[in-house]
């Protein structure tokens, strides 16, 4: 347990040691933004908009694909574990079940849905 | 002690994010919020010594939540929340619904008699979960693998706007099933184009 | 403050980072800058300590100038520079240091940096207003500057409107009003981009002449006393008179390379560039070498491929409308001014044409004729150019119609329509649009030559 | 006693952190100098990082219009605590590992997948446009990386039959992963620099986006940003050391004698990656990735597991 412990510790203390150090800038340039200054950078010119958007993302068929190959790698660790013990069964299992899902690739491939849509 | 404590501070921790998820104008925040959550929900399964499934819980969350930011941003009006909106909708139905399941749950977590099965000391939970996975028949493994074929094959055949043979929404053809006429004979090759099987009304 | 102090003390020995404006007649200036280890180009004006103003602005340019300036973080300053030591009436930067050598750019922006982070000099203030964009706070229900959903403008802004899209999901789409200093596009190109995502669906083009061509053509034909190279001097004398074949060839092969150097910084390069820049300031016919093993690594480069091949295809008919140059002969359209004269036939002239018309292919003419240009330059020998009124300079022809680089431009916004924005900024890159030829219009371009 | 050592392992990340950091600007600045053809300098090199970081510092920060402030702030320190995580799952010698968990490459993971999180909320939140692109292109990236990624450490994992990273690095006494599974370390080391978006695979900070998801930061906030991304490398180093290349094993020198020279040697070519390949256009690297990387990360699982099985008998 003492691992997760430290593992949550290192976690939090880069963490707040981050933020603490982000504030100090205050005391080494504190800022005082204008107007002018806030403007995003295009090359000089202001824009019409707020950059913010209802953003088109091109690759959406792949972030479902991702999501079922997502799931496809919560099985393969616990079978990592017990591969070596289970045999050749473990292997031919998890042969099939990785061409199965390779399929999908393939077609996902073939409808060319991985290219920006 | 400190078990106690940190097992508390994370519960408070998911409970707030939780909150927050419906309080974020801004869909990003709300889907991190999420994720915080379910973060904190991990860890409280690694301090119940399922350490695989809690981290597990943390590595799926990041990529999803990621995926749920960028669909939310980009089919919500005011995805950024720069007009303050709310996240609740049917506030009554809502507080009813919520007040209910909590009772049912918590009336389960109180009252359920759960089986008092002890561990013995030193069993790895990560490797009972691969025996139990593999263990002696093919069934689990293999019909998780077609259905997450078919769930792919699915979502792409419904997300993706081209096709090997053209664009969807045109009722892409396979070439070998198309009706080669005679260079010229436009109307013949019109008359057995199969496309209007596919998406009726092209011609009207 | 001794932290300060400290840090000042320490910070003393960077060298200054500078993001540079350039205007009409620095273009031969600014590349070299580069190479100079007092300072570095950045590529935002969030990262740089000096604002740099080179060349001369007209009031739009100007006006851009001072919108960059004020993106600079506290403590900044200005640097400037502009041939003849002139300065527009509008000039905003009332407090720049002022450089009349070039060869004194990159110490004065070292001095500045210094002074202004030791706090012996006062950051320069904001030259914009500090008003708002458009009226916000206190209106709405929270005050927030908005009504409804979408509505108002929050913040100062309205927010995106929805917009057809060619895999039928609609959604918003936003103007990015490129440049004019925006780095990997050339200095000076305005471009109003629509995107939607991160592919754009229409480019147009605010003002025609994006550099005042009254400041070009005043400037034009005294340009060479002032640059480091006096490149286009030569090319615009080259055009009447006659010229050393040796002297024009090794500028366009310096041309090429300087070239070269940006795109591949462009494509993350960055050191591999400089090297190249390096090689391009001291080429010389007689030691070609260095060129052939940059040619030979640059066709190993399998990742340089990846991202070139394919993109920014240029059609053949296309490139037929061109007036010539490297895009054009990359594209399979053979046209040469060099063929015309009779001082190249006897050198064997032959130009070098590929076919494919993407990046790549231009990639490929330009290293490839920077070597020709090498070896015609040791081949000639003494000999002359024929003044033939039409010299093929290293992004076109001069003496023309109509400049190259102007038809580039007036070409962008078809060829832009579509590609995700790396793949838009690779193919302006290959295009190499000199943006002091594009703002030339037909009458000015002879008045200088004429001159 | 618990609490000291959770003290110890904090200070002792931290200091291995500081040094890797340090240790990776001055490569960078040395590679860098020598393919410009510049003098290498090494002695000045070693101070450059530091005057950079001075220069920085006193600027002010400057912000946009309406930028989400909080998640802005949040972004680089979220970057450095997972790269930190990462770091401290990573054993430098037999017992001396700060996170002890039995499942290390899942904690590794799981720390890897927050990166897209916090490189998309830098990108996101400064209400940009060019940023914003770039914060959507490291989701592009994340996405595609990430399976070769964990897929490649479970190939690891298969002779060790083990998560954790002490068993995988003593499965290799006799031979080492790299030759074992001659497929992993190239695809653990290319998933590896997208995780750090760093070269070729510095897609979401660009110089076609002029500087992407850090273009609008400035001041301390860039140099932690830098300080970060170089910590994603080097943690990334560190636990290819580990899996692939034997960790601490080696002979005469003790254990993590070994195991820092072996992180070096894979530090090294990582960093130089950027001075020599080119940045990859985002669409063609999805579709590689997918259609290629992926594939041949579960081909390396079977020719790992078919080696195990053999090796068991």
């Amino acid at each position: 347990m003492h691992g997760i412990a430290a593992a949550l510790a290192i976690f939090f203390v880069t963490l707040v040691g981050f933020l603490i150090l982000r504030a100090s800038e205050r005391h080494i340039a504190p800022s005082k933004s204008t107007a002018p200054a806030r403007v995003p950078f295009t090359g000089g010119r202001a824009p019409d908009t707020h950059a913010w958007n209802r953003y088109h993302v091109r690759y959406y068929p792949m972030t479902l694909l991702f999501l079922a190959f997502d799931m496809e790698m919560v099985f393969m660790y616990p079978w990592a574990v017990v591969f070596v013990d289970e045999g050749l069964i473990a292997l031919i299992e998890m042969f099939m079940f990785i061409v199965i899902l390779l399929f999908g690739i393939l077609y996902t491939w073939r409808e060319r849905a991985l290219e920006w849509a | 002690m400190i078990l106690n404590v940190t097992f508390w501070a994370f519960s408070a921790l998911a409970v707030f994010s939780g909150w927050r998820v419906f309080r974020a104008d801004s869909m990003v925040r709300a889907a991190y919020w999420l994720l915080l959550s379910f973060a904190a929900v991990g860890i409280i399964l690694v301090l119940l010594k399922a350490e695989f499934l809690g981290l597990i819980l943390i590595l799926m969350m990041g990529g999803e939540m990621t995926i749920m930011a960028v669909f939310m941003v980009a089919f919500m009006m005011n995805p950024a929340g720069l007009n303050p909106m709310t996240m609740v909708h049917r506030n009554s139905v809502a507080i009813v619904a919520g007040v209910v399941s909590f009772l049912a749950i918590a009336a389960l977590g109180l009252f359920a008699r759960f089986p008092v099965a002890r561990a013995p000391a030193g069993v790895d939970p990560t490797r009972k979960l691969g025996v139990e996975l593999l263990g002696n028949s093919m069934l689990v493994f293999q019909t998780a693998g077609v259905t997450l074929l078919a769930a792919m094959i699915a979502a792409i055949a419904i997300s993706s706007a081209r096709g090997r043979y053209g664009d969807a929404d045109q009722g892409s053809v396979e070439p070998d099933q198309m009706v080669t006429a005679p260079a010229g004979d436009v109307a013949a090759a019109a008359a057995h184009d199969p496309a209007p099987v596919i998406s009726p009304g092209v011609h009207q | 403050m001794g932290v300060k102090a400290a840090l000042a003390r320490l910070a003393a020995g960077a060298p200054a980072r500078c993001f540079a404006v350039v205007g009409a007649e620095a273009d031969e200036i600014a590349p070299w800058l580069r190479l100079d280890p007092e300072l570095v180009i950045v590529d935002s004006p969030r990262a740089a300590d000096v604002l740099l103003v080179l060349g001369q602005l007209d009031d739009e340019m100007v006006r851009a100038a001072a919108g960059v300036h004020d993106a600079l973080p506290p403590p900044r300053g200005v640097v400037s520079w502009s041939p003849g030591g002139e300065r527009p009436v509008s000039w905003p930067f009332t407090d720049d240091v002022r450089v009349d050598d070039p060869a004194q750019i990159p110490a004065a922006c070292r001095r500045l940096r210094d002074e202004l982070l030791s706090g012996r000099r006062a950051s320069s203030p904001d030259i914009l207003p500090d008003i708002d964009p458009a009226p916000w706070r206190g209106v709405g229900p929270f005050g927030q500057g908005g009504a409804g959903m979408t509505g108002g403008v929050p913040y100062g802004r309205p927010l995106a409107a929805r917009a057809d899209d060619r895999d039928g999901l609609k959604l918003d789409q936003i103007l990015v009003r490129v440049g004019p200093y925006l780095p990997p596009f050339p200095s000076g190109l305005v471009l109003d981009v629509k995107i939607q995502g991160d592919v754009i669906q229409e480019v147009s083009i605010p003002t025609p002449a994006a550099v005042a061509p009254d400041l070009i053509s005043a400037g034009a034909h005294s340009a060479g006393a002032h640059s480091l190279t006096g490149e286009r001097a030569l090319f615009n004398a080259a055009v009447t008179q006659p010229v050393p074949v040796a002297d024009i060839e090794v500028a366009r092969a310096r041309h090429h390379l300087v070239w070269l150097a940006e795109a591949l910084r462009v494509s993350g390069l960055e050191a591999y560039g400089r090297r190249v820049l390096k090689l391009a300031r001291t080429v010389r016919p007689e030691a070609a070498e260095p060129v052939d093993d940059l040619s030979r690594w640059l066709r190993r480069n399998v990742s340089l491929r990846w991202g070139t091949s394919g993109v920014g295809m240029v059609s053949a008919s296309r490139a037929a409308a061109l007036p010539g140059g490297p895009v054009a002969r990359a594209a399979g359209d053979g046209r040469d001014a060099r063929s015309l004269d009779p001082a190249y036939e006897r050198l064997g002239f032959t130009p070098v044409v590929l076919e494919d018309g993407d990046a790549l292919a231009r990639w490929r003419v330009r290293v490839d004729e920077a070597q020709q240009a090498l070896a015609l330059a040791q081949r000639a020998g003494e000999s002359l150019t024929t003044p033939i009124g039409l010299v093929e300079g290293p992004c076109g022809p001069i003496g023309g119609e109509r400049s190259t680089s102007a038809a580039l431009v007036t070409m962008l916004p078809e060829l832009l329509v579509g590609m995700e924005w790396g793949d838009a900024v690779t193919t302006v890159v290959s295009l190499d649009i000199d943006m002091a030829e594009a703002a030339l219009p037909h009458d000015a371009a002879v008045a200088s030559r004429a001159s | 006693m618990n609490a000291l050592r959770v003290v110890i392992a904090v200070v002792s990340v931290g200091a291995v952190s500081v040094a890797g950091i340090y240790l990776a600007a001055w490569v960078d600045l040395l590679v860098g100098r020598a393919v410009a053809g510049l003098e290498v300098r090494p002695l000045d090199a070693l101070s450059a990082p530091l005057r950079w970081g001075a220069a920085t510092a006193l600027k002010t920060r400057t912000t946009t219009e309406r930028p989400d402030a909080e998640t802005w702030a949040l972004a680089p320190a979220l970057l450095a605590a997972l790269a930190a995580v990462g770091l401290a799952a990573v054993p430098l010698a037999p017992g001396l590992l700060a996170a002890d968990v039995a499942n290390g490459i899942v904690l590794f993971g799981a720390a890897m997948a927050l990166v897209v999180v916090a490189v998309f909320l830098q990108g996101w939140s400064p209400n940009s446009p060019l940023p914003m692109i770039g914060g959507y292109r490291f989701i592009a990236e994340g996405l595609s990386y990430e399976i070769p990624l964990a897929v490649v450490l479970i190939a690891a994992a298969l002779p060790a039959r083990s998560l954790a990273i002490a068993p995988i690095v003593t499965s290799q006494e006799h031979l080492w992963n790299i030759v074992r599974q001659p497929l992993g370390l190239p695809l653990y080391l290319m998933a590896g620099l997208g995780l750090a978006f760093w070269g070729p695979l510095a897609l979401p900070e660009g110089q076609d986006l002029a500087g992407g998801s850090s273009l609008e930061t400035s001041g301390v906030s860039r140099i932690l940003w830098r300080t970060a991304q170089l910590l994603v490398l080097v943690a990334v180093a560190a636990m290819g050391a580990a899996v692939f290349l034997g960790g601490w094993l080696g002979p005469l020198f003790p254990g993590a004698a070994w195991m820092i020279v072996k992180t070096i040697i894979l530090l090294v070519p990582l960093i130089a990656t950027r001075h020599f390949v080119a940045r990859v256009p985002t669409e063609r690297y999805v579709v590689v990735s997918w259609a290629i990387l992926i594939p041949l990360s579960l081909l390396d699982v079977f020719i790992a597991g078919i080696q195990a099985l053999v090796a068991a008998r």
